[in-house]
């Protein structure tokens, strides 16, 4: 990969950053899980930070990406600030969602996040949507779907290949692929290969998703293609998720064991940033602090919300 | 706002000009789209030379009528998530069978959506659902469902009986920031009917008086509200016949006032009769005008079993003009009726 | 047929055996698998460790239980397929919600397929679905939907209340010629109570009184049976308290009688208010039993609106034992109260 | 195709009964549908003959088959009685749906014939599960799915194909592509090559369809393969449709005009058995004759049958 090389240092830092922003919220968060303070099912994405920050670095707040219920990861490499996530998790008013989405269903307009779904799949074709309406009104944003390798099995997923297609649509397709549903692993959920399949409809590449900095450089080369008006492009990431399917708990499949040098994206990316100079040592460790920092933070601002009063809205 | 200037409570005066439910449904989407560069419409074959049935032939903006293939599910998450990108859909079906492909979207997204995050965003679609009846159409090309999706909180439901009402509800479904599903009757698609050429909206929520009485009430939609006044009328019977025109939001108001003075309710719905449309109306009126009431309200709709192909089996299946007459008959002249969805079935 | 020697009106003793909810389902279905080599399961998980919360672990023909892809649609149809092969599916899904994916196959393809062919050929599947509440699961994975699937024909639709109830009407479903929607709340899981290890089926349509009183009538199922129950023995209400059991086949009967008793209807549905499987109750009780009203019937049941998911959110959408018992008393106390669905959210 | 030339007289006669039964009873029905007699939206099979006798030449009374809306042709290759299927158009209690099922609703129960769907797509899925019904109870059936090309863009379509694959279930999957859904035409509909994407999941072969030598070829390799245990298998018959989607009269689309030498599955076939000396011109007209004596039979049947009495099953 010679674009790894060639990276500019504030992109790779931001990368780093928004990485451990994924990573070590998400180890509060399965910290503070147990006390139920958090009264909301939560996918955490621990090993699969490199998918998020590799892609959302390609994308403008004016990019419109729809999430299915591994929410954290993306929405905070889209833009959605700390305290809205925690405050959401929270059950607060401040939350991005008020209270009233929880982990799964997060919304920030301003960063182009319109929402998430926990029904597996049916998200993938609201990305479309979105591609349909930048055609429509000649804008210049993307549509993104972003979804597992689970959600392939879904008819909801080919449907929107093919419209996207058919339409030649600015519309980034986005496959988590952890190599589960659950405790399914993926060969006894799909008889397919992800990428060859998308294949049949668009250009399709898949690339290693532990490895940020060839998402990163793969992300771009298909966001650049759909902005130039190639039409829709699919990106297939394989990643590998540490925790167990939902909630706190460390994944316990043998298959699925971590090897972290070979697996962990910031570990990955930190070497690289050392070796090549990009970063020193020292400055990495104040990030982790500083970021630790903000979620301190966050979280104060959370506990410190109100709860929503429940009032009916008129229909 | 292109919408703000047409306030809902404005009555468009009527002119004569006498044109089709159809025409009329073409020429609310297609001032829908003039008036609003955000509309586009968007279905299996809606960009055909059919045309819908003709209810989208010839639009001004074709460039913003879109056909889609057998993915109805898909298609109705894309509506969505156009609608969520800033732009207003209205996403048609030949049939309203059609639609059961796409319910994940519609439950669990389109009607979900606001709801769950507050408000925050809204979700300006309509989806456009036509009803299919006789020539063996068959137990999956005739179902109604109105009361089915008015159950599920988070969409309106329109079902208009009339060219005037075709076309101003639909404009007003579209200038809403809400999901509307929007529910045609093919056999009201040839009925004329008085409708002004300007744009006008209606409100969704008001129901509508299609005939006044003293001493039976009727509730009816769409094409049973056009059943219902043919047998009013062929029978001069005494009836106040109330077409709520929205199922939801339902104008329970005005037929609570008339059912206080008739005294009487039957609510005539042509769908599926198991906790549908007419059981809601029935319930809330006995809640609210209990005492009333001075017979029991009735029900007549579908027998509780899919439609049958043959003719024969057809013309049994369906109310008519003529059974509708013959209940009314019987409440008014102060027989405690029981209509009987079932027995129904076999004629006399 | 393994299944006749059932006799669906013999009650199996009761033993004292104390097993959970889940603990009986588990047994209805390894039971239905040993006596039946035509029945099988499938569904998505429905072969992995967690056996679907329990409810299928370590059943004892691993063999007949088939996992899924998230491939609802496609899978119900599979079963569909089977049964008109002659096998006996049973489909589970771990959320009601997830069965929306599926609603062509379950309206258009389940639901007909007896009535598009008069019957010449039978569909004998059921379609388990969980109902999940709390824990901000949120719009998406807390529907109830009973009075939905009960208003298409051609769907049974079963809801057990007790683990007796539990085994007894799975056992039924299985052994039923026709399809079965059979839908379990997550929070009676671990309820116990008395189930009898023997094999027994219990009549699909035969509602179960679970508390004898006179001043009230009290319908509710499921979840809502078990709250409805607490409020009555907490409270020490004289209330005539009926649980269906079965959404639909509806056993109308034992309803009316005992409104023809008490004079007063409450409904308690743990659903969406509109249409739903309350309004159904009011409108029959209403057509038949209207002389003997003493109070309008009233409903209680979700607000119009989809679940929020913070927890504060939530504990005012949903109902308790505390608010069913604050409005039974103020029935029985011959208070018209308008139990309005709205207002509840506001906790007062 | 060298198999052609090899194929049995009694095979290559029933191939021509078969397709002649299609298109003269077809023919027919359209003659007689402006008269109103048969109170029902018809899907007619004329051009496409070749693969419903093609296919169902090698399936037995045993395997069961499951159609969409356009469903006289391979009904009536599959051992749908003439009689049977007239009395259903004119809505008769003698039908075989006795009345409640019309065109789109054919059941013929000794035939293997388990009921066909309005809703296109969905029926995709009930071969598979007739596919699974065989494994389980180790019966040496096939499922079969019969489908258009339009029948493709529904996602039941691409979940039953991975279900079958993943559980190798002896399932047969027939495309009858007439490159059309209603006017559209596939590229309308399509972004995907049909064959190449059935290919993903499991063999898949393109044959032409309007020669019943070539199906019937083709055919019976998949289904050999599928009976001995292979696992699923496609079939993707391109073919012609000659009349309007629904309705008696011509299909108009200049795009879609008929040669017949080319296109038309009877005629090649007579050539063929003429010209290979297998049967006579003379024994051609013959059979041409019988088959309409047993429509003018099939015709008079119907119309002598009873309505049936409406009635309420109790459920
Ligand atoms: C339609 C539907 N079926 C089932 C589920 C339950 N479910 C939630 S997440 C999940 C696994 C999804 O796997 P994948 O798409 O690979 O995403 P991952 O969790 O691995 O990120 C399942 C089965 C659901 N939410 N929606
Ligand atoms: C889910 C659904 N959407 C739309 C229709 C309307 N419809 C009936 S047949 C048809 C075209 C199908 O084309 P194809 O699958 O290629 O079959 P063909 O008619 O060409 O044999 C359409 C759109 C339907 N029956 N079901
Ligand atoms: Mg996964
Ligand atoms: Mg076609």
């Amino acid at each position: 990969m010679p674009r790894n090389k060639t990276i500019q240092r504030d992109a790779a830092m931001w990368l780093l950053r928004t990485m451990r922003t994924i990573r070590q919220t998400s180890e509060r968060i399965a910290a503070l899980y147990p006390t139920n303070v958090m009264e909301t099912p939560v996918h955490l994405c621990i090993g699969q930070e490199a998918v998020a920050a590799g892609v959302c670095r390609h994308l403008t707040d004016a990019d419109k990406l729809f999430l299915g219920h591994r929410t954290h990861g993306p929405a905070l490499a889209k833009g959605l600030p700390l305290r809205s996530l925690m405050a959401e998790l929270y059950g607060r008013t401040t939350g991005c969602s008020h209270g009233y989405g929880g982990s799964m269903h997060l919304l920030d307009l301003a960063h182009g996040l319109p929402g998430s779904s926990a029904i597996v799949g049916g998200s993938i074709a609201l990305g479309v949507g979105a591609g349909l309406a930048a055609k429509m009104t000649a804008q210049n944003f993307l549509g993104v779907s972003w979804f597992g390798d689970a959600a392939t099995n879904a008819g909801v997923f080919y449907e929107s290949l093919n419209f996207a297609t058919l339409q030649k649509l600015p519309v980034l397709f986005v496959c988590e692929d952890n190599g589960y549903s659950n405790v399914m692993p993926r060969a006894a959920h799909s008889a397919h290969d992800i990428q060859s399949l998308a294949a049949q409809f668009m250009p399709a590449c898949t690339v290693d998703g532990t490895d940020v900095l060839a998402v990163y450089a793969a992300a771009q080369d298909a966001v650049d293609a759909i902005r130039t008006g190639g039409g829709p492009q699919f990106l297939h990431c394989r990643t590998k998720r540490w925790m167990k399917h939902q909630g706190h708990e460390r994944c316990d499949l043998p298959e699925n064991a971590v090897d972290v040098a070979r697996d962990c994206p910031i570990h990955k990316l930190e070497a690289f940033l050392r070796d090549s100079g990009l970063a020193s040592a020292a400055e990495l460790v104040a990030l982790a602090r500083q970021i630790e920092g903000s979620i301190d933070d966050a979280i104060r601002f959370a506990e410190s919300s109100p709860f929503p009063s429940p009032h009916l809205v008129e229909v | 706002m292109p919408w703000s200037k047409f306030d809902s409570t404005y009555s468009a005066p009527l002119t004569g000009r006498q044109i089709s439910y159809c025409a009329a449904l073409r020429e609310g989407l297609d001032q829908a789209m003039g008036l609003d560069p955000r509309v586009f419409a968007i279905g299996l074959d809606a960009d055909d030379k059919f045309g819908v049935f003709g209810s989208m032939s010839n639009l001004t903006h074709p460039e913003r009528v879109l056909g889609t293939p057998i993915s109805e599910n898909a298609m109705t998450g894309v509506a969505l998530g156009a609608a969520l990108s800033g732009l207003r859909p209205v996403h048609v079906h030949l049939r309203v069978d059609f639609m059961l492909v796409a319910m994940d979207q519609i439950v669990n997204y389109v009607a979900k959506w606001e709801d769950m995050f507050d408000r925050q965003v809204r979700v300006p679609m309509v989806i456009r659902g036509i009803v299919g009846r006789g020539w063996g159409c068959g137990a999956q090309h005739s179902q109604t469902l109105h009361g089915w999706f008015a159950q599920i909180p988070g969409l309106k439901v329109v079902t208009p009986s009339t060219p005037y009402d075709a076309k101003g509800l639909l404009l007003a479904s579209i200038a809403d920031d809400s999901p509307v599903v929007f529910l045609e009757h093919r056999w009201l698609y040839k009925n004329m009917g008085d409708v002004p050429a300007e744009i006008y909206t209606l409100p969704l929520g008001k129901a509508h008086r299609l005939h006044q009485g003293d001493r039976l009430t009727v509730v009816a939609n769409s094409l049973a509200a056009m059943h219902a006044l043919t047998a009013i009328e062929q029978h001069g019977l005494d009836v106040d016949l109330i077409d709520p025109r929205t199922i939801k939001p339902l104008d329970i108001d005005t037929i609570v006032d008339s059912v206080r003075h008739t005294g009487r309710l039957l609510v005539v719905d042509y769908d599926f009769p198991f906790g549908g449309f007419a059981s809601e109306v029935v319930a809330q009126v006995t809640e609210r005008a209990f005492t009333s009431l001075r017979l029991p309200p009735q029900r007549l709709g579908f027998p509780d079993r899919g439609m049958p192909s043959s003719g024969v089996l057809e013309r049994a299946y369906y109310q008519t003009p003529e059974r509708l007459a013959a209940v009314m008959q019987r409440m008014i002249a102060g027989e405690s009726v029981h209509a009987d969805h079932q027995a129904l079935v076999v004629p006399s």
